[in-house]
């Protein structure tokens, strides 16, 4: 049962995240922002409208946006929420979930190639090629933790990390952190990575390959966006918050503030921090690729 | 046993017939798919019984030689590799009815029949062996029958130049196996693999390098690969998708079978086909990526899958040697079903490229596009195989990339050496997984997506109905592994156990059981939150009518179809990226004057260890032998002196 | 009794094999040829101590006639119907020629010593003496440009063969001797036969012209396909 | 018996020059032969025991040569008829250098060929070491007029050089036969085969070697052995197709007899480890002399002549290493002359098609000959020992033996010139064989395939195949009988 209200919170309250994301830079901004709940009325919105169609598109097209929203929903399930097992956890399962992120990726990937624009298929390579960098670098994190906690599905990983663990291991955790912070920003396309906020087609990565979606279509993916935020700001989440206590409720309540405290990190990241050249972006992957690596390392040395 | 000689027999006979039909194209198509599809269904059913109760069958030809005997076995690992080649050559069969329709009345199509039922023959021969003298014969019938169907358009200079490069792969590739296995028949007459006694020391570690390069060129290791890239493209669709599906991992196999009788191995054998693996891995998916032909491009991707079991391979070895169970046999088990899928999704993926050679007459994906429009079935069928072959759940791929990737992470917890191999693997998994689905992501989006890029995709159609056929048979393989891998636990447990010892079948069991069940049920879940987002959708834009217009041009006015992103500049930032590795060759004639007429800009991923390793080395050689031609100088004077040089040097020295 | 006279001989085939290695004209080389065959003839007459059997007389005559006659006049006529000029054209020079000549003689002195013979036969020197004419008839095949030197290079080489062979008189059939002999003759014929052959398509019989069936095609250096 | 199988061949020979009509000389020619044939498998079965003192007697290695030599000639007398008849019609002209010539006399030619036959008989025959060297010198003079067939420079030229090159080589034979002579005067072995056995243990070592050494370069001149063979591809290439086949195939087979006698004896005195160290070192020269000299290859017949030389090579290397390594060079022999003669035959019908024997200016032979060119491939795959074939147990067995008896060097050398061999052949017989085939000469008439030229080459290939998969008894038996003859009993 709670396994489902679990469920369940994650769904309603991931759209949220990028409320608070927005919220906060725009009072670096010096702005009063949009709405906290500004995505809610747009998915709203959205899903009431009629969907226009390029002529160049195919079924394809439209299955993208569902097979990105079904995919991700599915490694939501794989996901902890704050420490406690998720309904889909056995050993290995991490690896089931990276590879499921990877199928929304090559479904928006392709969604992207059927319009035949030169600026969605631009975002789409741009999109591949960040993976290729930034998926070891997330698996070599895992491995980390798998090593260092002696566990293999990501619930009893993150269920096993206590705060004796932290101890022993900070740096170690904290080299795991750091990259996933990595990964966690720059598949989620956020600065330094991408810029969601920017209105040059040619610089942008996820939203352009959006471009041409529009009705329930883009109600979809921007969803499926909102949740995978949630997704791998989730592990960020549960690896800094070692402490269980007994109550499930004071856990929840625990990390779900947790997660907005990590919103509203990224909005302040977002807001002193510039985007970089894409050429760049790959050594910012690497540097987390790099960080896995030490932390293996030093787990190793322990 | 009996079906599997019947299903031999039935193969070399209807090779028989097919070329005694050559006259009629249409009797010859006829009797040569017919034969292999017969052939097939009926192998299959004893293949299937030794999976289900694991049994070991023994037949012995009464054939006298002087070395060597015909004696045949028929064990789980045998059989577990003979389902993916009755499956595929019965399918290729069928899709080449439809397939080779194009050269009717260009040319007589009963030796390409023939030959194509005889290497279905020679790789079950191969597989059933249990001496080294069938062993071989099979082996070199089968480098044979696919070099003459590799040479198949003859006419054209560069399939000539595949198959010698084929042709000497194959030969140098014989000779070292040979050579492995004069040293396994060391300590006996026989050649027979129950004889063999293991080679000790120094020996046993020739043995093995001896498998490695013999085996290796057939199964394609980087850089004993050269020909994989030649040969595959060169030959007829349905060939190059039984080639790169099966045919290479007889190369697999034999590896398989030769570690065997090398025990106790050593732990570095296991780093080698590590290292194998690793670079095969990520070079050959580089590479792929790197192409402009689609069959090129698939074939550099069986190197990288090859890669991928090779890897699987190394950490069971790593594993075994360090006694971490789990981790071998998990190894194992993904090297093993990596076989069986790779041959589904290749197939299918060589068999969808051949579709679209066959319709557009062209398989240049810079040539391409917006097929799915005109082909929606193939489109279907290649997506299914290019997310099979990313490794993306819920279809097969998965479940083999998963097994190795797994192994890996139970090896996480091991001494400082083998975990340090099981992060190596884990991060390489990982890269060629993404790299691999970039990969497919723009062969599919090349050839199916956007707007076609020349005419030549105007008149496109369909692919023929046994086409269609034998594509959906592999397709719905490749989706019912990936939804029932639970399934395949027995047999899989059984196969290892076999080929590696009891105790690791045992071991995968306990090891695989759970995870699968959770995929499988991860793989129905997905399917139903597909359909509940599709229905939901559908629900929502009820009594609507989606509009159509352009697809948005960021306001440029006049976009052409040439416009779009081509394919080598969709790859071009990681192509950039892995420019030392590739060595891609630009051609750039630029702008010139006030009024340039045109530009043109190309590039050419070219062969680097063809270029850079080989055509150097042949080049030496050929220098050697110039050089030494004047000793046949034609002059008697000189050659009278050899006589007499040859003579004195031999009374001096032995006298 | 005939030890003396047999290595009397061996010295005169010495010398002949010297000669040989320097005589400059091609008649002066048939007739030294010639020479050398009949001197060796005379070997298996003094092999048995007493009276020659009638046996070692026939074959010696058959020699005698053979290498003595009938081989000369083949060479001679070959020679002038091949109106081939008078010298021999050695590829070097004489001295070249004798030094070659003289370290044969050391090789086969020195293989000697290695393969000393049975006590059943008296005579010195034999091996080396048999060895240094089989050298020098290589010499002269390999040195000399003609075609016919080189048939004589042959008779020479077998010249050596005979010394050796006539000397120790090995037991055989006669039978097989004759065959031996047969062949020869036979081999020198046809060679006279092809060298008449070679003047003809040919117009002389330098063999310079004859080395265009080669593997050696200079023209195509480094070049590499 | 015996004597019949000489005896046949020589009379039919002889009355070859006095038929002057030449339908009943081909006549001759094919009955002759088939007749030889028929004693040969009458020896065969009733195997004459060897009386000592005798010249003449089969053991089972004489048994093994005279087997391949007759097959080869009857099918070469087969493969004659048609390939005469053409030459008949056909004005001698060589698209090479253009010049015109005129083919020897008919008569000439298949009197010689059958005399050639009684003079090979004889060498398989001979027990006397002598009378064996006699008869190996007579194939030379005999087979000299077979090259200078087309009467041309180059053949003519080739027709030296062999007379020479191998008179020579032979008379070497002649001296190591008197140093065997030599050797055994204490013994009072003489030459005679049998008597040489018997008292092997009592010979003069130092002389035996010496002898050997002699007999070595001697035999192995006309044998083809590297670096003896320069005359090998020279007459090869020059001579008809039907004579290289057989040069090929039983010539050098009966100059090897030569060796392996002289090695028989040399093994009875105690001497194998001697021998085998120079057939090892002589057989991988000329495994490497091959293989350089394959590579650059233009003339598609000297490329077959280069082939036999490594096959010469694989003989001497197997001979070399005893044990079973002698079953399989006894075996890759029987089946190199059989698939050698072969490809020599269908070269023939190339030959006569495309008129060149530059392998760049043959092209398309599978689209222009398919048949030919079916069997031109089957032939490469064969002659490079790919299974099933009898090539490739006899290979198969040298290189365990090889490797068993630790040679590991010569192993890896052996490998790898295979190796190179196989890819410079591979490489040929390719280009040769694929493509498009150039337009039809200007002669605009085409000799075409001639079924008669090609059975023969058929018939071979298949057998050799069958060796691959299935051994007779009898030649398991005889092959055996000569392995332990030679003293590969091990």
């Amino acid at each position: 049962m709670k396994v489902v209200a679990q469920y369940l919170m994650v769904l309603t309250l991931s759209p949220l995240l990028l409320g608070v994301i927005n919220r906060v830079k725009a009072f670096f901004g010096g702005r009063k922002g949009i709405p906290l709940f500004q995505l809610y009325r747009d998915l709203f919105k959205l899903l009431h409208k009629t969907p226009v169609y390029s002529r160049s598109t195919t079924w394809l097209f439209r299955a993208g946006p569902i097979v990105g929203l079904g995919a991700v929903l599915c490694a939501l399930a794989i996901v902890p929420f704050s420490g406690r097992h998720s309904f889909l956890a056995f050993d290995g399962d991490l690896i089931l979930m990276v590879y499921l992120l990877g199928l929304a990726r090559f479904a928006t990937v392709l969604a992207a190639l059927d319009t035949g624009s030169s600026f969605e298929d631009m975002g789409a390579s741009r999109e591949v090629q960040f993976a290729v960098f930034a998926e070891p670098a997330f698996f070599l994190a895992l491995a980390a933790l798998a090593r260092g906690t002696g566990q293999l599905s990501l619930s009893a990983m993150f269920a096993g990390l206590t705060p004796a663990v932290w101890q022993s291991a900070a740096s170690v955790l904290a080299l795991v952190t750091a990259a996933l912070f990595i990964v966690f920003l720059a598949e989620n396309s956020r600065v330094p990575v991408d810029d969601p906020n920017t209105h040059l087609e040619l610089t942008m990565i996820h939203e352009v390959m959006a471009l041409d979606h529009s009705g329930p279509d883009l109600a979809f993916i921007l969803y499926g966006a909102a949740l995978k935020l949630w997704a791998l700001g989730a592990l960020i989440s549960c690896a800094v918050l070692p402490r269980h206590s007994a109550s499930w409720f004071v856990d929840s309540g625990r990390f779900i503030l947790m997660m907005f405290v990590l919103a509203a990190a990224v909005g302040v990241l977002e807001s002193i921090i510039a985007r970089l050249r894409f050429l760049k972006v790959p050594y910012l992957l690497f540097t987390a690729f790099s960080f896995s690596v030490l932390a293996l390392m030093f787990q190793a040395a322990r | 046993m009996l079906f599997s000689v019947v299903s031999v027999v039935v193969l070399l006979f209807s090779a028989l017939l097919a070329l005694i039909f050559n006259r009629s194209a249409l009797k010859t198509s006829a009797v040569g798919a017919s034969g292999a599809v017969i052939a097939s269904l009926t192998g299959l059913i004893p293949v299937v019984k030794t999976l289900i109760v694991p049994a070991r069958e023994t037949l012995s030809l009464p054939c006298s030689l002087p070395v060597g005997s015909f004696s045949f076995v028929l064990d789980p690992l045998a059989a577990f590799f003979l389902v993916p080649v009755f499956i595929l050559t019965a399918a290729a069969a069928l899709y080449g009815v439809d397939y080779l329709k194009q050269f009717d009345g260009k040319k007589p199509l009963g030796l390409a029949w023939a030959m194509f039922n005889v290497l279905s023959a020679s790789m079950v021969v191969v597989i059933l062996s249990a001496d080294a003298v069938p062993f071989l014969i099979g082996w070199e019938a089968m480098a044979a029958a696919s070099f003459a169907l590799v040479i198949f358009e003859h006419e054209k200079s560069q399939v000539r130049k595949a198959g010698i490069i084929y042709l000497v792969a194959g030969g140098a590739g014989a000779l070292f196996l040979l050579a492995m296995f004069a040293l396994f028949g060391i300590g006996s007459d026989s050649l027979a693999f129950s004889s063999f006694t293991r080679p000790a020391g120094g020996l046993a570690s020739v043995a093995f390098l001896c498998a490695i390069m013999g085996f290796g060129l057939k199964a394609g290791f980087v850089p004993l690969h050269i020909w994989l890239p030649e040969a595959h493209p060169a030959a007829p669709s349905h060939v190059s998708a039984v080639m790169s599906g099966v045919m290479i991992k007889m190369g697999i196999y034999g590896l398989m079978r030769a570690l065997h009788f090398l025990t106790p191995w050593q732990p570095w054998w296991g780093w080698l086909l590590i290292t194998i693996g690793v670079v095969s891995g990520l070079l050959g998916v580089i590479f792929a990526l790197a192409q402009h032909d689609l069959k090129r491009l698939l074939a550099y991707s069986s190197i990288e899958n090859i890669g991928i079991i090779t890897l699987g391979l190394g950490i069971g070895v790593l594993g075994v040697v360090k006694a971490i169970y789990p981790l071998a046999a998990l190894g194992f088990a993904g090297a093993l079903l990596h076989v069986v899928n790779h041959a589904l999704f290749k197939g299918l993926l060589f068999m969808g490229a051949g579709a679209v050679l066959h319709a557009a007459g062209t398989a240049e994906l810079e040539a391409l596009g917006g097929l799915s429009k005109k082909m929606p079935r193939t489109a279907v069928y290649f997506l299914v195989g290019a997310a099979a072959i990313a490794g993306l759940p819920p279809l097969n791929g998965f479940v083999s990339e998963f097994f190795i990737c797994f192994g890996a992470f139970t090896a996480l917890r091991a001494p400082i050496q083998t975990a340090t191999g099981a992060v190596l693997t884990i991060a390489v998994m990982a890269a060629i997984g993404t790299l691999a689905s970039a990969c497919f992501a723009k062969a599919f989006g090349a050839v199916f997506l956007g707007k076609s890029r020349s005419l030549k995709c105007a008149a496109v159609h369909e692919a023929g109905p046994w086409m269609g056929f034998a594509m959906g048979v592999l397709a719905a393989a490749c989706v019912f592994i990936g939804f029932a891998s639970p399934l395949l636990v027995a047999p899989l447990s059984a196969a290892i156990a076999c080929g590696f010892g009891p105790r690791l079948g045992l071991e995968f069991s306990a090891a695989a059981g759970i995870p699968l069940l959770y995929i499988s049920a991860g793989a129905l879940t997905l399917a139903a939150v597909l359909a509940l987002i599709t229905v939901f959708r559908k629900f929502l834009l009820r009594g609507r009518k989606p509009a159509a217009g352009p697809t948005w041009d960021c306001g440029y006015a006049a976009p052409s179809a040439r416009m779009q992103y081509g394919a080598s500049s969709f790859v071009q930032p990681l192509t950039d990226f892995f420019q030392p590795m590739l060595r891609t060759q630009r051609h750039y004639s630029g702008l010139k004057g006030f009024f340039p007429a045109g530009a043109d800009f190309h590039t050419e991923a070219n062969s680097v260890f063809y270029n850079h390793l080989y055509a150097p080395a042949a080049n030496l050689i050929k220098r050697l032998a110039f050089r030494y031609s004047w000793l046949q100088h034609g002059r008697l004077q000189l050659y009278i002196l050899y006589i007499v040089v040859a003579l004195i040097a031999l009374l001096v020295c032995k006298l | 009794m005939h030890t003396t006279t047999a290595e009397l001989i061996i010295v005169a085939i010495i010398l002949l094999d010297l000669s040989l290695a320097v005589s400059g004209s091609l008649a002066a080389c048939i007739r030294l040829a010639a020479a050398q065959g009949v001197i060796a003839a005379i070997l298996p007459l003094l092999a048995g101590s007493g009276a020659p059997e009638s046996r070692a007389i026939i074959f010696s005559s058959t020699v005698i006639l053979l290498k003595g006659v009938i081989f000369p006049w083949l060479l001679t006529r070959a020679r002038v119907k091949a109106n081939a000029r008078k010298d021999v054209e050695p590829f070097i020079g004489y001295p070249a020629s004798i030094i070659l000549c003289l370290g044969a003689f050391a090789a086969a002195s020195w293989l000697g010593t290695r393969l000393p013979l049975p006590e059943t036969t008296r005579v010195a020197w034999i091996v080396p003496a048999s060895l240094a004419t089989i050298f020098t008839g290589f010499l002269l095949i390999t040195t000399r440009a003609k075609a016919i030197t080189q048939v004589l290079g042959y008779l020479v080489i077998e010249n050596g063969i005979y010394v050796f062979g006539l000397a120790l008189f090995v037991e055989q059939p006669l039978m097989v001797e004759l065959a031996i002999l047969l062949d020869i003759f036979v081999a020198v014929f046809v060679m006279g036969i092809t060298i008449f052959h070679i003047s003809r398509e040919f117009d002389h019989i330098d063999t310079d012209e004859l080395s265009q069936l080669s593997d050696w095609h200079p023209q195509r250096d480094g070049e590499a396909e | 018996m015996i004597i019949l199988l000489m005896l046949v061949p020589l009379l039919a020979g002889l009355s070859a020059f006095l038929i002057s009509d030449d339908g009943r000389r081909r006549g001759l020619l094919v009955s002759a032969s088939a007749l030889h044939l028929a004693l040969t498998i009458l020896v065969f079965v009733a195997r004459p025991e060897i009386i000592p003192g005798d010249w003449f007697g089969l053991d089972a290695l004489g048994l093994l040569f005279l087997g391949i030599t007759s097959v080869l000639f009857f099918g070469a007398s087969v493969y004659a008829v048609k390939y005469l008849s053409f030459e008949k019609y056909d004005p001698g002209e060589d698209s090479d250098e253009g010049f015109i010539f005129n083919n020897q006399p008919e008569a000439v030619f298949i009197g010689c060929l059958l005399l050639f036959l009684s003079a090979m008989t004889a060498v398989t025959v001979s027990r006397h070491l002598g009378m064996l060297w006699a008869a190996v010198e007579a194939t030379t003079l005999l087979s000299a007029p077979l090259i200078y067939f087309h009467r041309h420079k180059r053949s003519l030229e080739a027709t030296w050089k062999y007379l020479l090159i191998c008179s020579v080589g032979i008379a070497l034979a002649l001296m190591g036969n008197l140093f065997l002579g030599a050797a055994g005067i204490k013994a009072g072995a003489g030459l005679d085969l049998e008597s040489l056995l018997s008292k092997a243990a009592a010979l003069d070592p130092a002389w035996v070697k010496a002898a050997f050494l002699f007999l070595f370069v001697g035999y192995g001149t006309k044998m083809g052995l590297a670096p003896f063979h320069t005359w090998l591809p020279d007459a090869h290439s020059e001579s008809p197709a039907l004579v290289s086949a057989l040069l090929s195939g039983a010539l050098l087979n009966c100059a090897f007899l030569g060796i392996l006698r002289a090695a028989q004896v040399c093994a009875g005195a105690g001497l194998a480890g001697f021998t085998g160290d120079i057939f090892i070192l002589f057989g991988l020269l000329s495994l490497m002399t091959a293989a350089l000299f394959i590579l650059g290859q233009r003339d598609y017949k000297r490329m077959l002549a280069y082939s036999s030389i490594e096959h010469m090579g694989i003989l001497s290397l197997g001979v070399g290493l005893g044990g079973g390594a002698v079953y399989g060079a006894l075996l890759n022999s029987v089946a190199h002359s059989l698939t050698k003669a072969g490809l020599f035959f269908v070269s023939g019908v190339i030959l006569a098609a495309y008129k060149t024997k530059h392998i760049s200016e043959v092209k398309g032979l599978f689209r222009r000959l398919p048949k030919t060119g079916v069997l031109w491939l089957a032939g490469f795959f064969l002659i490079t020992g790919t299974p099933p074939s009898g090539i490739f147990l006899g290979k198969l067995m040298i290189l365990k033996a090889t490797l068993a008896g630790g040679h590991y060097v010569a192993a890896a050398a052996y490998l790898f010139f295979l190796a190179v061999v196989f890819a410079g052949l591979g490489r040929i017989f390719l280009e040769m064989t694929f493509g498009e085939a150039p337009q039809a000469g200007t002669s605009g008439k085409l000799p075409g395939e001639s079924r008669q030229m090609l059975i023969p080459a058929a018939c071979f290939f298949v057998c050799v195949i069958i060796l691959g998969l299935y051994m007779p008894g009898w030649l398991s038996d005889t092959i055996a009988g000569a392995q332990r003859l030679i003293g590969g009993a091990v």
